[in-house]
């Protein structure tokens, strides 16, 4: 058996898919939807690799290292924009985001 | 040279009014505008004096690059359909600043500005013969108008000011994509001669006829988009009221002059009969609903539409005399209505009421200003020897000779308006003294007597020798029938 | 794909992970199991634990962990750069170094604003 | 003899599965001795501490205590696993198991001679600093699961530390990777037995440690610090934390922290003497006879002997202390540091090989 | 490999970067309140990029620079400078808004906002993947941590939260996209994937037009387009009002250039494709910006609907570049020309409509409630004059400038002769008719409404009252003459395009 390109594609999508449900199904803790957003990124970068490696081009890998330093700084504003909110509302569920309505 | 003066010599001493708005600066205020207004008029003077007789031809042309990007032009010039306007607007204007100077007492800077802007932004568009600076002098004329009945208007004014901004509105939007679409359709051209000129299919007509018709109908007001009228009309400040009766309505009706009729004949002829009949039915059952109103102004807004309904009926019966009837009734309701709301002005100045049954005897305790409303509104049932008659007679000839029933039924109008006004009159001026209010009564004063008389002259004046305005308007209405008559199909 | 290489990689993890795992089974077979209540609560010095210990605790904390995320994926960056520091040339040196120096500018923010101080 | 071996596994069980199992006999053949060697360590290091406080250390069981380190095995092993009650059992069980699973794991890329590495990867320093950043997952793991107040303060300041020393470690490495210009473990040590002094024969000379001094000093600091032992044990200060994350773990639970520590130290000392003191080769020509793999132990052996040496010297830091040398001592240096061997590379003094 | 042109081609953003630093590290020793030194700094770095990008988009040479990553054409100079002009508008009214309320402890303020400018420059100018990508992500991460600036407030700290989940994962679409993107042409250059896509190259289209499907949508993420809307709502409404201004100006420019970059340099081939999903977003955001905007009382929020409305109209500007499979160089420059317009233009009212907003606020008072706007005209005739302005024009009528965007944009769909376009131009002017009534609503209250008993007086320093009165005075000396304007940005959209 050997992986193709619609292995590591498929594992992209599927990643992907996760990551979006995981996003509008979580409605209890922010941290799980930060973890969801990384494993957005990393999806994203499962396809760079796959499709790098079977085009034989190494910009995809590039852009892979790009992707991740910017997760990095993502996460990094993430978690501090939790801790505010966490210290505002000593919650950090979803479900209580409530105050902005129109 | 004179148009565009014309058009910014009232915008400029409009503006320049704004910042004036210090308390104790109202006088200066005041004097600075009538200033402005009568400037504004005087600069209308040589198009009188240079105004070439017996010819279509557009005159007083001033042609500049405006928009590279869209080949628009700061294209003027006026011809005899649109001759009467400019200066009319102009002199309606003096008159209102003259009726408002001690009505108006709350951020006058603003006021009279408003009016001066808005005279110079409706002169722009009797003038404009490049579509887009047409659009944008029309819509540019809602924004003083909404700010005029919203600030200075009656208790239900923000209704009224919505109302009528956006069923105008609704209307000109729909015109914008009409003229968008002529600018494809005439190859990159925004130039309204051009547009006459450009061959259109049936269906393009019709749309096109539709558009135009969306917003210029709304505006004249045509029988049942007429609703915003009244309401507003009730709320807005005596000098919106003469404003908007004697000159805003009248854009309504030049565009179909200027637009409709020339770019789409076919779509006219073919929906003429659909115009007559709204025509008509708006001179007579409005006239109907205006015998039974029970405030002043709403009585004289219905019988606006009922009158513009005569302009409307006068384009589309196709034949000289209607045409010319049309537009020498555009011209004489412009003084006749500007009479109307500023007799009624002077009223509610004093009463504070505009309900008919608050009145009675007035010439009792104002006589000289009973014989003005008298004669106003003799011209308003459209008895002869006043303005009013002369261009309901010609219309209603011309109706006579596209169809004797049209003409018949436009007759009646004739007796409506005479059972409106009289009836109006009787109620308000003849009889005893009603009540204290109007037993304490005081007759007008000099300024207003000014006004008053000036329009009673000007509605004498026309109503006994209407050559002048004929005259003018003679070639270019020649010249429309004949273009109209030709069609353009493809 | 060539993996061959990190099979050892994940067996060894595999094996770790039961060298972890087995004697923790193998205690709880040969070790003794009297619970007593005592004995299960939390230690906190002989004093009764009264309140469940997951409180707040110092922002520094998340500070240093923020930070840290930034600093080592600047790292990981580096790597690939270190790697082929021939082949980039003098031109890749300078191109890091000015990004190294957009580093130390953070850093020098974070410094001059006590977040690296601990009092 | 072992190629045959070789041949007739692949033989009889195939393609898929014999690679598996003779991985898993190599993985055999590495961890035993390393276990052996953890043993071992833990009495070294009495004995050692007892040598350097000029007392015995353990010397009851067996030849110089030798069989101590089966005992506390043994006993370990029958005592109780406590269940603390406010504790989430699963997580509780994972913590020990997260800890140690990465330090033996590491392995998988040292080399312990030319072409003696079980997988001689690429990416390998890249590889160890990836498995090795996880061991702190165990630690927070186990004070979070623990639900107990020490515990839970002790990993926080745990994982803090450590995380603080990875970054001026992952300079290290970096400067080691740009001398060396490859991440692959058996190219570092190659290239290290380049140069004029080992033409001279003094090998040691020509290792990284000596260029690259000062990252070599941060090296050793960091990695004490890393591994949370003294002087930098704030994790587990016993007067202020009792014993940090592991507060609440007895038995074989608090076993394999300590196996995971003292791998983890093995890992390191390792690392060192790959990354810093020329791996297999030996010091200087003449001793050249001697197996590569000797070197490297004995290399290592030293390494961790230091840790032992500095635990009987020195007091403990104060926590804002640790932090400190970290962040603003150790991070900045080893920046400067890269930089300085950067311009050293393109430099006419240039003494590395040019690929 | 990095040649003397590619450096002349980043002089702007090289200011940028170098003061950027500069600020973070001047600002550690600015004591002031009122961050004077900083400010002004500031200030000076911005006029001095816009400047130069002036001059650079004068010049309209195209420079590709740094083996084809970033291109520096007229459009670019101009959308840049324009940009750079924004934020220092946006610093000028902001200061004094953010002065009490401790948004000033730090210099972030400005050092973010210069980095934002960075990233929105290179969404623009990137002509690589990677490197819009990274301008855009610079761009997001700045503005979170400046939504964020009030540690105090729970309700802008909510925003940020709601902003950065909804804004990574719209990072994350687009990033996918752009992977099959990359899968399925090769390449990561524009200009490359241009050539593959136009030459029929793909291996497999529907990997092709699968990741279209994802940047289209990240896109309308970013730029706000129905039903990708959910974030600006709350954002404009919980963020600080300075922030609001920020970030509802210059991003605009910018997710304007990264369009341009993707769909229309790169893709062009694929207009039917993406013409159509611009046209349904368009459609949903006109519907929906306009209808919800009617229900709001907070003036924030009301704008925030209005800005979607107005994201399909210039979305219906994007997508009438390309008709029956022609393409030629005026349908485009009418196309995007009128988009680009639209975008200006909205950017400028939005600045004067903001601005009188920050004004109105005090000392721990957000006039935020459209009823706090109520008799403004008795109050500052002058600030309702231009708060009147920015109102109309955002409505669309003449002769302020908004007209002439919302007229441009029309003219392009109906150029289209699309079957539907009329359609599409009678429901886009309906809706507009439907905006009209929320924005005159707010004139009303400005100008028919009595004041509150006692309002505070409205302070202003001299730059702000000078730059906002400014601000109104142009939109309607563009509304008179707005030829010019016009003209720049067809001209800018050829010079883009012909390369």
């Amino acid at each position: 058996m050997s992986l193709t390109l619609g292995h590591f594609l498929s594992l992209g999508a599927l990643l992907f898919a996760i990551s979006v449900i995981g996003i509008y199904l979580n409605r209890k803790n922010l941290i799980v939807l930060l973890m969801a957003i990384e494993l957005m990124l990393l999806a994203v970068n499962m396809n760079f690799v796959a499709f790098s490696h079977y085009l034989g081009d190494l910009h995809g890998q590039v852009f892979v290292f790009f992707i991740m330093t910017v997760a990095a700084a993502e996460a990094a504003i993430g978690l501090a924009i939790l801790v505010q909110l966490f210290r505002a509302r000593t919650s950090i569920s979803a479900d209580e985001l409530t105050t902005l309505k129109g | 040279m004179w148009l565009s003066l014309a058009i910014w010599v009232p915008i400029v001493a409009g503006i320049v009014l704004l910042p004036l708005g210090k308390p104790g600066q109202e006088n200066l205020v005041r004097w600075l505008a009538l200033i402005g207004a009568i400037l504004g008029f005087l600069v209308t003077v040589p198009l009188y004096t240079g105004f070439e007789l017996g010819t279509a031809q557009m005159q007083f042309v001033e042609r500049a690059l405006w928009i590279s990007t869209f080949n628009i032009h700061y294209h003027l010039g006026i011809d005899g359909l649109s001759f009467w306007f400019v200066p009319l607007t102009a002199f309606i204007t003096v008159l209102v600043v003259i009726a408002s100077w001690q009505s108006i007492t709350e951020r006058v800077n603003q006021y009279m500005g408003a009016f001066l802007i808005l005279s110079g932004l409706m002169i722009g568009v009797f003038t404009a013969l490049d579509g887009m600076l047409f659009y944008v002098f029309f819509e540019a004329t809602l924004i003083p108008m909404y700010l005029i009945i919203g600030i200075w208007g009656g208790p239900r004014k923000i209704y009224a000011a919505f109302k009528f901004f956006l069923y105008t509105l609704l209307g000109s939007l729909l015109t914008l994509i009409a003229v968008i679409y002529l600018y494809n359709a005439s190859g990159g051209s925004f130039d309204i001669q051009t547009w006459h000129n450009t061959p259109l299919s049936m269906l393009e007509q019709t749309w096109i006829f539709f558009a135009f018709f969306a917003a210029f109908a709304v505006k004249i007001p045509m029988w049942p988009v007429h609703t915003w009228l009244p309401d507003v009309h009730v709320e807005a400040p005596t000098g919106g009221s003469a404003v908007l009766a004697a000159i805003m309505l009248k854009l309504g009706a030049y565009g179909f002059l200027r637009f409709s009729l020339p770019i789409a004949p076919d779509a006219a002829h073919e929906y003429a009969w659909l115009m007559i009949a709204l025509s008509l039915i708006a001179v007579i059952y409005v006239g109907l609903v205006a015998i039974v109103q029970e405030d002043m102004k709403k009585l004289v807004a219905y019988s606006s539409v009922a009158h513009m309904g005569f302009v409307s009926l006068g384009f589309f019966l196709f034949n000289h005399i209607g045409m010319t009837g049309a537009i020498v009734q555009m011209v004489s309701h412009g003084f006749v209505s500007a009479a109307m709301f500023l007799a009624i002005g002077v009223l509610y100045d004093r009463m504070h009421t505009r309900e008919i049954a608050a009145y009675g005897g007035v010439i009792n305790t104002m006589p000289k200003f009973a014989a003005f409303a008298l004669l106003f509104a003799m011209a308003n049932a459209g008895l002869p020897g006043t303005a009013g008659f002369i261009g309901e007679w010609m219309v209603i000839i011309g109706g006579v000779q596209y169809s004797f029933i049209v003409g018949l039924l436009a007759a009646t109008a004739l007796i409506l308006g005479a059972s409106y006004s009289l009836l109006m009159y009787k109620k308000v001026y003849l009889g005893d003294v009603a009540n204290d209010n109007v037993r304490q009564l005081q007759d007008i004063n000099c300024r207003e007597m000014l006004v008053l008389a000036i329009l009673a002259v000007c509605v004498i004046f026309m109503g006994v020798y209407p050559k002048p305005f004929t005259d003018i308007m003679d070639a270019s209405v020649v010249n429309l029938l004949a273009h109209v008559a030709q069609a353009k199909l493809q | 794909m060539n993996l061959e290489e990190y099979l050892p990689v994940l067996l060894f993890i595999i094996v770790g992970a039961t060298i972890g795992a087995l004697p923790l089974v193998l205690g709880w077979i040969l070790g003794p199991t009297r619970p007593d209540p005592a004995k299960n609560s939390p230690y906190e010095c002989g004093f009764e634990a009264f309140d469940d210990a997951r409180m707040k605790f110092d922002v520094r904390y998340y500070l240093v962990a923020i930070l840290f995320i930034l600093f080592d994926l600047e790292i990981a960056f580096l790597f690939p750069w270190a790697v082929a520091l021939h082949d980039v040339g003098l031109v890749g040196f300078v191109t890091v170094l000015i990004f190294l120096t957009i580093l130390v500018v953070g850093f020098a923010y974070e410094w001059a604003k006590g977040a690296l101080t601990w009092e | 003899m072992i190629d045959s071996f070789y041949n007739w596994g692949a033989d009889t069980l195939g393609g898929i599965a014999w690679p598996v199992v003779w991985n898993l006999i190599k993985i055999v053949l590495i961890v035993a001795p390393l276990l052996l060697a953890v043993a071992y360590l833990t009495l070294w290091e009495r004995k050692f501490l007892g040598w350097i406080q000029v007392r015995y250390g353990p010397n009851r069981l067996g030849p110089w205590g030798l069989l101590q380190p089966m005992a506390d095995g043994l006993k370990l092993l029958t005592k109780e696993i406590i269940r603390p009650t406010n504790a989430s059992f699963k997580l509780y069980l994972l913590g020990p198991v997260l800890a140690i699973t990465p330090a033996l794991a590491a392995w998988a890329v040292i080399p312990f001679g030319p072409d003696m590495a079980l997988a001689n990867v690429h990416a390998g320093v890249l590889l160890i600093m990836a498995i090795t950043s996880i061991e702190v997952y165990g630690v927070i793991i186990a004070g979070w699961a623990s639900n107990s107040k020490y515990p839970f303060l002790g990993a926080i300041r745990a994982s803090a530390q450590m995380i603080s020393y990875e970054i001026a470690l992952g300079f290290c490495f970096l400067a080691v990777v740009m001398v060396s210009a490859s991440m692959n473990l058996s190219d570092i040590v190659a290239v290290q037995q380049v140069g004029i002094f080992q033409d001279m024969g003094l090998n040691f000379l020509s290792w990284n440690w000596l260029p690259l001094l000062p990252l070599f000093v941060v090296y050793m600091i960091s990695v004490v610090a890393e591994t949370n032992r003294h002087p930098f044990d704030m994790v587990e200060s016993e007067a202020e934390l009792v014993a940090g994350h592991m507060v609440e773990y007895s038995g074989m639970g608090f076993a394999i922290f300590f196996l995971a520590e003292y791998t983890s130290m093995w890992l390191v000392s390792f690392l060192a003497a790959i990354l810093f003191l020329g791996g297999w080769d030996a010091p200087v020509g003449f001793l050249e006879f001697i197996p590569g793999w000797l070197w490297l132990g004995l290399k290592a052996a030293l390494v961790v002997t230091w840790f032992i040496w500095i635990r009987g010297t020195f007091p403990r830091f104060r926590y804002d202390q640790v932090m400190r040398l970290g962040w603003k001592i150790f991070i900045p240096l080893t920046l400067v540091w890269v930089v300085v061997v950067g311009i050293w590379l393109f430099s006419p003094f240039n003494i590395w090989p040019q690929q | 490999m990095i040649d003397r042109y590619s450096w002349v081609a980043v002089y702007p953003e090289l200011v940028l970067l170098i003061m950027g630093c500069v600020i973070t590290l001047v600002d550690l020793r600015e004591k002031s309140r009122l961050r004077s030194t900083t400010h002004w700094l500031t200030l000076l770095t911005l006029i001095a990029v816009a400047a130069m990008n002036f001059t650079y988009a004068i010049n309209g040479n195209t420079v590709y620079g740094f083996g084809n990553m970033l291109v520096v054409d007229a459009m670019a100079g101009w959308l840049k400078g324009f940009a750079a002009v924004t934020v220092a508008v946006v610093l000028i009214y902001a200061r004094p808004y953010a002065a009490p309320r401790a948004m000033m402890r730090g210099g972030e303020l400005f050092s973010l906002s210069l980095f934002a400018l960075l990233g929105i420059d290179l969404m623009i100018s990137g002509n690589n993947l990677l490197l819009l990508y990274l301008g855009l992500e610079l761009l997001t991460l700045s503005s979170y941590a400046l939504v964020a600036l009030r540690r105090d407030d729970a309700q802008a700290t909510e925003a940020a939260m709601k902003y950065f989940v909804l804004g990574a994962m719209a990072s994350g679409f687009l990033l996918y996209g752009m992977s099959m993107l990359y899968g399925a042409t090769g390449s990561l250059d524009i200009g490359e994937i241009f050539r593959v896509v136009n030459f029929g190259l793909v291996d497999s289209p529907q990997v092709l037009v699968f990741g279209l499907v994802f940047i289209v949508a990240g896109l309308a993420f970013k730029l706000g387009a129905v039903p990708f809307h959910m974030w600006i709502p709350d954002v404009y409404h919980g963020a600080p009002t300075a922030i609001t201004l920020l970030i509802a100006s210059a991003p605009k420019l910018a997710a304007f250039g990264i369009i341009m970059r993707i769909l229309i340099d790169g893709l062009i081939p694929l207009a039917a494709d993406w013409q159509q999903m611009l046209g349904v977003l368009a459609i949903c955001s006109l519907f929906v910006g306009n209808l919800a905007a009617i229900a709001q009382h907070n003036i924030k929020r009301m704008l925030a609907y209005s800005t979607i409305s107005h994201v399909g109209f210039i979305l219906l500007g994007l997508m009438s570049g390309v008709h029956g499979g022609e393409f030629t160089a005026e349908s485009a420059q009418a196309a995007y020309g009128s988009a680009m317009f639209y975008v200006v233009t909205y950017v400028l009212t939005t600045l004067a409509t903001f601005g009188i907003l920050l004004l109105l606020t005090r000392d721990g008072f957000e006039s935020e409630d459209i009823s706090d706007l109520a008799g403004l005209n008795q109050r500052s005739p002058l600030y309702a004059g231009i708060m009147a302005l920015c109102m109309f024009s955002m409505a669309g009528i003449p002769p302020l400038v908004g007209f002439y965007a919302k007229f441009t944009v029309l003219q392009a769909l109906l150029a289209t002769q699309a079957p539907l376009a009329v359609a599409l131009a009678v429901f886009a002017v309906i809706m507009s008719l439907i905006g009209a009534f929320y924005y005159l609503r707010v004139v009303k209250v400005m100008y028919f409404d009595a004041p509150e008993p006692h309002p505070g007086r409205i302070q202003t320093s001299w730059d702000v009252r000078a730059v906002l009165t400014a601000n109104g005075a142009l939109m309607l000396v563009l509304g008179l003459l707005p030829g010019g304007l016009m003209a720049l940005c067809a001209q800018a959209i050829l010079n883009a395009l012909r390369t």
